[in-house]
C-alpha cells in the first residue's frame, strides 16, 4: 500500500480523498494556488506546497510543477480528484512515466473516452447502444441530412469538441436543418475552437442515468448501481438521487451490465462513470463515460457502504477490489444537494465574499462533503460549488424529508447559496411523487422561482422590523466595526437621493 | 415611525415603536412584540409572537434579507419616501439603474456593443469570466449606452462601474 | 400524530429531537433561559419561549413554567430528553393529567427505577440476576457483616440516594468493614441528604453493557443490543461502542432477553436502557434502567439504522413498534466520542469562553449531535457536554480509524476540550486490542496522559515560533482588536515583572 | 534573536530572524522557514518545513499552545529572562503562584481553610460549583494562608482572586 499521496486538487474533494487516506493510514500532501493559503485541504494535509497564482491555469493546471512536488515530497501516488488533470492524458502519462502511481484509469482510457465522438465510435463495436446518429462529424449538409430523415425527426445538433449545451440546437423538421447546422458549427467554433457537430435522434422525456464502475487490475469489474441526475440546469448537474425512482430492477440489471461491458471495451480501471440516456420507453443508450470520480459518488456510497476511494487506491496499488457483483446491494435511498455560492434570482450568477456565518447540518444519515469554514473569504477563481449535502434513509421519501431538514437547518451567511432552490426543488410534487425527467428545470422553472421569491406576512414583518433594527444600530453605533457599516439600506439611499436634490 | 415594507408585488404597512431592547410593531396581523438579538455581524436571532426566525441582512446590499435560509429581496420605506412615491417622484431612483457594475471580480471576455448603441433591458452587454463560468451580464434597462469602462482581456474588481446606459 | 412538540430540554438533546420532529412533520417548541436566548435549539425550533433565568433550577427545571409554555403554545406532547425532568415522576404525572403526552414511560416505572433500592427488590422478583448483596439499606452493622461474609469480600458499599461514586467505598476484608459503612454512610447523607447505603458484591474485571429496549403500548418489547460503556472517568462514560468487543452473540441473546423481561418487569413503554455489570467469566447482573433516552443512543441508531427518537415518538403517539426482534441486526460498528469543554490536563476542570473557531468533522459515516457554533459563548451554567462524535463503519478497526481521522479534523479553538484525550485512548493498544473492563481508565490514566503531553522537537519549534509570532504582531498592532490584546504571555509577564522590580 | 521553549522537561533553544512575512529559525534540527497566517482570532495556518499545522494561541493564558488538536503548555523565555534564570531569580516568578483564581464563573460552596493555615501544594483548599459539577480547587504551592477573598455560599466571576497563600 502506499506509503503517501499527493492529492492534485483543492476544496471538497481534495479533503474527501485526503479523509479516506488518513483513515488508511496513508500520509498527504496538498498542493495550493495563493488564494488558498488557508483554504481547509491545505489546513487538513500533512504537507503542502505552494504551486503558483490564483488562476487554475498557473497552480491547479501547472502538472510539472505538481510533479516537481510529488517528486520532492516522495508520494508514491497522485489523486486527481475530479475536474482539472483528472481526464488528462498527457498529465497521466508524465506520473506514470515519472515512477509515480496515477490514481485513475490507464492513459489510454482516458484518451478512448475523453473524445464523444470516438467514444461513439469504440462503443459501436460492443452491444452497448447508443443513441443513434452520424458516426462522424458533418461534412457532407446532404448526407447528414438523409441520416437526420432516417432516424427521424426530432434529432439533435451536437459540438464534437465541448459540452455545456454550446453548439447545441433541436431540430424539429427537414426545412430547419441546414440552417441549424450552419450556427451550431460556428457556435460551436466560436466556443471550443472546433466547428465539427454531429447528429442524434432527440429523444423525449429522458433520463439522465449513470453507473458507477470499478474495475482492478486482476480483471474484476462490477458495476454499484445508478444514480439519476435528470435535476439540472444549464447541463449542470444540482440533485442526484440512487436508486433512481424511474429505473425498475430488471432494467438496472441491463443497464449495469451495459455499463461493465462499456468499462471492459477500453480496458478500464478504477473508478468511472458510464452515462445514459435512457427514454420514456425505457430505451437506454450510451452517452459518454467519465473515467474519474464523479462529484455525486458519495450518494452510491451511502446506499452501498463501499468507500469509492479507498477502492480507487486499493486498484491502484494493485489489489482486488473488496467486493464482488453479487456482493452488491442497495440499503435504503440517498439523494444529494449540490450547494453552489450562486443567486439564484439572479441567474445562478457565481456571488463570492465571506462566510459571515456557518452551521452545517449534521445528525443521523445526513454528510456534508465540503471545504468551507466560519470566516473563510470565497474568491472568484475556482468553481463556485461550496460542497454536497448528502442525505441517507431507509426509503426515498424519508430521504426527501431528511433532506428538507438538513437544507432547513443549513446557514451560510454572507454570501448567495442554491441552499434554499434546492429546498425548492425537493418541494416540488413532481419531483416528491417521481419519476421526473432531463426537463425537469425547464418546466418547472417558473414554479421553482415562484416558490423562492413567495413570502407570507409574517416574514415581511420580520424582515422589514429586523432590517429597521440594523440600520437603527448602525446608526447609533457609528463607531461599530467597518464591515458591518457598509451596509447601505434602500431606505437610506433613497434618503440620501432625497438630500442631493 | 411608520414604514412600508415592499416584497415582490406585496407591500405591508407597519408602525415601529422601540420599546427597550425590543420593538412592538402594529401592522395588519395587529400588534406583536420582535426580538431581535444579534449572532454574528449582520446575522440575528428574531423572535416574533415566540416563532423563531434567523434573519440575515449581511450582504453588501441590505435589499437582499435572507429569513430562515430564504432570500429575500425587500425596500424599506420610511415616511419621507412614502410622500415622494404618493408625488410621483419614484422614478428618480430608476434612472440610477443605467449604472451597470460587476457583483464579483472577473476577467471581461467580450463587449457586445459600443458607445452610442442602443439595447433593451434584459440584452447580454457582455460576457465576463469568473468561477470557471461564462457569467453574461444584461442590460438593467432599456436605454442608450453612455459610457464602457472596460476593455475585453481586462480584470476587474468587484463593484467595477463597467457600463453607464442613459 | 402529533401536531407538535414541546422539547423540554437544550443543548445537543434538544437539536437531536427536533431534527427527527421535523423530518416526521411535526412542528417544535423550545424553551430557553436567559443565557440561552441564541442557543442552537432556539434557532432550530418553530417556537421559543423564555421560561427563566439561567441557573436549570430557575428555568430548564421549572415544571410549572413549561407546563404553561405546552398550553399557550398548544404543544400536544413533551419530549423531556434527558436530564432535567426525564426521570421526574411528577413532572410524568402532571403533564398526563395535564392533558399533553409526555413521551417516555408511565410515571409508575420512572418509579420503580428510579430508586435504586426498589429496582433492585423489584428484579428479585425476576428471572434477571442482580448483583448478590443486601436487599435493604443498612441498619444493623453485624447483619450487614454476616451478609458480606456470606457473598464474600471484597464487597462495595453504595449510597441508595444517589449516584457518581459519591458514599461508595469498596472494602476487602471484614476488620475494615464497619469504619467503612460508617465513612459511606456521612459522605451519602452530606451527598444527596439520605444517608442509607447498600452493599453489593465487588465484580473483578467488570464491564457495563447496557442494552437498549423499545416497548409499545401493544405489549411489544424489543432489545437492539449492546452498548458497551466500560471507558469511564468518576463514574462518567467518555467513549461507547456498539457491538461491545466483549459480548458474543449467546451472550449478547442472554442478556437482550434479561433487558426485555426487566423493561416487561415494570411494564415499561418507550425507550429505556437497561444496564449490567459483567464479570470476567461473563456473568451478568442487573445494575440499574434508565428510564429515557440515554446520551450515547446513536451508537444503537448507526448500527441499527433505527431512528430511536421516531420510536419513542410513535409508541407515545400509540403506534406500535416499526420492527419486530427478528428483524434487529447488527449492520459494522460504531463509537461514540463524548466531546467536553474540559480541559484533561486540569483533573478535566470545565472550560467556559467563546468558541473562536470551530471545525466540524464529517464525512462518510461520520455523525456529530451537537449544539455549538463559532462565536457562541460556553457559559458555566449548564453540562459541559457540547457534543457527541459518532463514528460508523463495517467493522471495528475501521470504525477506530475512522473515529481517529475525524477527531484529528476536529478544531475548537478557545475553550480546552477532550478531543485530544479521546483521541489518546482510541490510540491506546488495550482499547484497539479489546476487550476492556471499566477499570481501563484508572489503569491506564499515566500512559493516557503521557500521551497528552508528549511532543516532538517539531511540535515545540511550531508553538514556540507561532508564540513568537503572534506576540510580535500584537506589539506592533496595538490598535489591534481588543480580545486579542488580553493574550497575555509567559515570555511578556516575564518582562513585565522585572520592570516592577 | 534567541529563545527558549520549554514544554514539560524538554528545552529546545531555538535562534529566530524575520525575514518577511516568515521566520526563519535556527535550532537543533537545523534551520527552516516556518509561515503563520492567521486564520481566526489567535488560531494559525502554519507551514514548517511544508508540514501543515494548525495552531492555537487564542486561550486566556497564553502558555496553552494547541498544536493541531493537542493543547500544550509551554514557555517561550528570551534571552533577558534567561540570563535572568542564570542569576538564579527565576524563582521570583513563582511566589506569583500563590495567587489563586478561579479559571471559570461559578459558586463557592466550601472553603476548607482560614486564614493562617498551613497548607501542602495539591490539597484542595475549597468546593467551586460550576457546570453541573464540584470542583476542586486544589492549592497550587505549600505555605500559609495569607488571605481569603471569598465566602462559601458566594457567587464568583471568572478570574475572581479568592485565595493568596504565601
Amino acid at each position: 500500500m502506499f506509503n503517501k499521496i499527493l492529492v492534485a486538487n483543492r476544496g471538497e474533494i481534495a479533503l474527501r480523498v485526503m479523509r479516506t487516506c488518513r483513515e488508511m493510514g496513508i500520509k498527504t500532501v496538498a498542493v495550493f494556488s495563493d488564494a488558498d493559503r488557508t483554504a481547509p485541504h491545505v489546513l487538513f494535509a500533512d504537507e503542502a506546497y505552494h504551486i503558483g497564482a490564483s488562476p487554475s491555469s498557473e497552480s491547479y493546471l501547472k502538472y510539472d510543477k505538481i510533479l516537481d512536488v510529488a517528486q520532492k515530497s516522495q508520494s508514491d501516488a497522485i489523486h486527481p480528484g475530479y475536474g482539472f488533470l483528472s481526464e488528462n492524458t498527457d498529465f497521466a502519462k508524465q506520473v506514470a512515466e515519472s515512477g509515480i502511481t496515477f490514481i485513475g484509469p490507464p492513459a489510454n482510457a482516458i484518451k478512448t473516452m475523453g473524445d464523444k465522438t470516438m467514444a461513439r465510435q469504440s462503443m459501436l463495436q460492443t452491444n452497448v447502444p447508443v443513441v443513434p446518429g452520424t458516426e462522424e462529424p458533418i461534412d457532407d449538409i446532404e448526407q447528414a441530412l438523409a441520416v437526420a430523415q432516417k432516424i427521424g425527426f426530432p434529432v439533435l445538433i451536437k459540438a464534437a469538441g465541448g459540452g455545456g449545451g454550446k453548439g447545441m440546437r433541436i431540430v424539429e423538421n427537414a426545412t430547419a436543418f441546414s440552417d441549424a447546422v450552419g450556427m451550431a458549427q460556428r457556435e460551436s467554433q466560436s466556443a471550443f475552437g472546433d466547428g465539427r457537430v454531429y447528429i442524434e435522434k432527440y429523444l423525449e422525456e429522458p433520463h439522465h442515468i449513470e453507473f458507477q464502475i470499478l474495475a482492478d487490475q486482476h480483471g474484476n469489474t462490477i458495476h454499484l448501481n445508478e444514480r439519476e441526475c435528470s435535476i439540472q440546469r444549464r447541463y449542470q448537474k444540482v440533485i442526484e438521487e440512487s436508486p433512481s425512482p424511474f429505473i425498475d430492477s430488471e432494467l438496472r440489471q441491463k443497464m449495469g451490465q451495459a455499463a461493465v461491458e462499456t468499462a471492459q471495451s477500453c480496458d478500464y480501471e478504477g473508478a468511472g462513470t458510464v452515462e445514459f440516456l435512457v427514454d420514456k420507453n425505457k430505451n437506454f443508450y450510451f452517452l459518454e463515460m467519465n473515467t474519474r470520480l464523479q462529484v455525486e459518488h458519495p450518494v452510491t456510497e451511502m446506499i452501498t457502504g463501499v468507500d469509492l476511494v479507498a477502492e480507487q487506491i486499493r486498484i491502484a496499488a494493485g489489489l482486488p477490489l473488496s467486493l464482488k457483483q453479487n456482493e452488491v446491494s442497495i440499503s435504503g435511498h440517498a439523494i444529494e444537494c449540490r450547494i453552489y455560492a450562486e443567486d439564484a434570482a439572479q441567474d445562478f450568477a457565481p456571488s463570492t465574499g465571506e462566510i459571515v456565518m456557518l452551521q452545517i447540518p449534521d445528525g443521523a444519515g445526513t454528510r456534508f462533503d465540503g471545504a468551507i469554514r466560519q470566516g473563510m473569504e470565497i474568491t472568484p477563481y475556482y468553481d463556485p460549488m461550496l460542497g454536497k449535502l448528502v442525505c441517507w434513509a431507509e426509503n426515498r421519501e424519508s430521504a426527501i424529508n431528511r433532506s428538507e431538514r438538513a437544507l432547513r437547518e443549513f446557514y451560510i451567511g454572507g454570501i448567495e447559496t442554491t441552499i434554499q432552490f434546492c429546498r425548492s426543488v425537493l418541494k416540488h410534487p413532481v419531483f416528491r411523487e417521481g419519476p421526473y425527467d432531463t426537463h425537469f428545470y425547464s418546466q418547472y422553472k417558473n414554479d421553482l422561482h415562484k416558490e423562492l421569491a413567495e413570502s407570507s406576512d409574517k416574514t415581511m414583518l420580520v424582515a422589514g422590523g429586523t432590517l429597521f433594527q440594523h440600520i437603527e444600530q448602525l446608526k447609533h453605533n457609528s463607531q461599530g466595526d467597518k464591515s458591518t457599516k457598509k451596509v447601505k439600506s434602500n431606505w437610506v439611499t433613497a434618503q440620501k437621493e432625497q438630500t442631493h436634490r | 415611525m411608520k414604514y412600508e415594507v415592499n416584497l415582490g408585488d406585496k407591500a405591508l404597512s407597519i408602525d415601529i415603536k422601540i420599546a427597550g431592547d425590543k420593538l412592538v410593531i402594529d401592522s395588519a396581523l395587529g400588534q406583536m412584540r420582535l426580538d431581535a438579538v444579534k449572532i454574528q455581524r449582520g446575522v440575528y436571532s428574531v423572535l416574533l409572537d415566540n416563532q423563531s426566525f434567523v434573519v440575515g441582512v449581511c450582504s453588501e446590499n441590505d435589499q437582499r434579507v435572507n429569513v430562515n435560509g430564504a432570500p429575500l429581496s425587500i425596500k424599506l420605506l420610511d415616511a419621507i419616501h412614502l410622500h415622494l412615491r404618493d408625488l410621483g417622484w419614484e422614478s428618480v431612483e430608476e434612472t440610477k439603474l443605467g449604472q451597470v457594475a460587476t457583483q464579483i471580480p472577473g476577467l471581461i471576455t467580450k463587449i457586445f456593443y459600443q458607445v452610442g448603441d442602443e439595447v433593451e433591458e434584459g440584452e447580454p452587454l457582455l460576457l465576463m469570466e469568473a468561477m470557471k463560468m461564462e457569467n453574461e451580464i444584461k442590460a438593467p434597462v432599456s436605454g442608450t449606452i453612455l459610457k464602457i469602462n472596460v476593455q475585453a482581456g481586462q480584470t476587474v474588481d468587484k463593484g467595477t462601474n463597467i457600463i453607464e446606459i442613459g
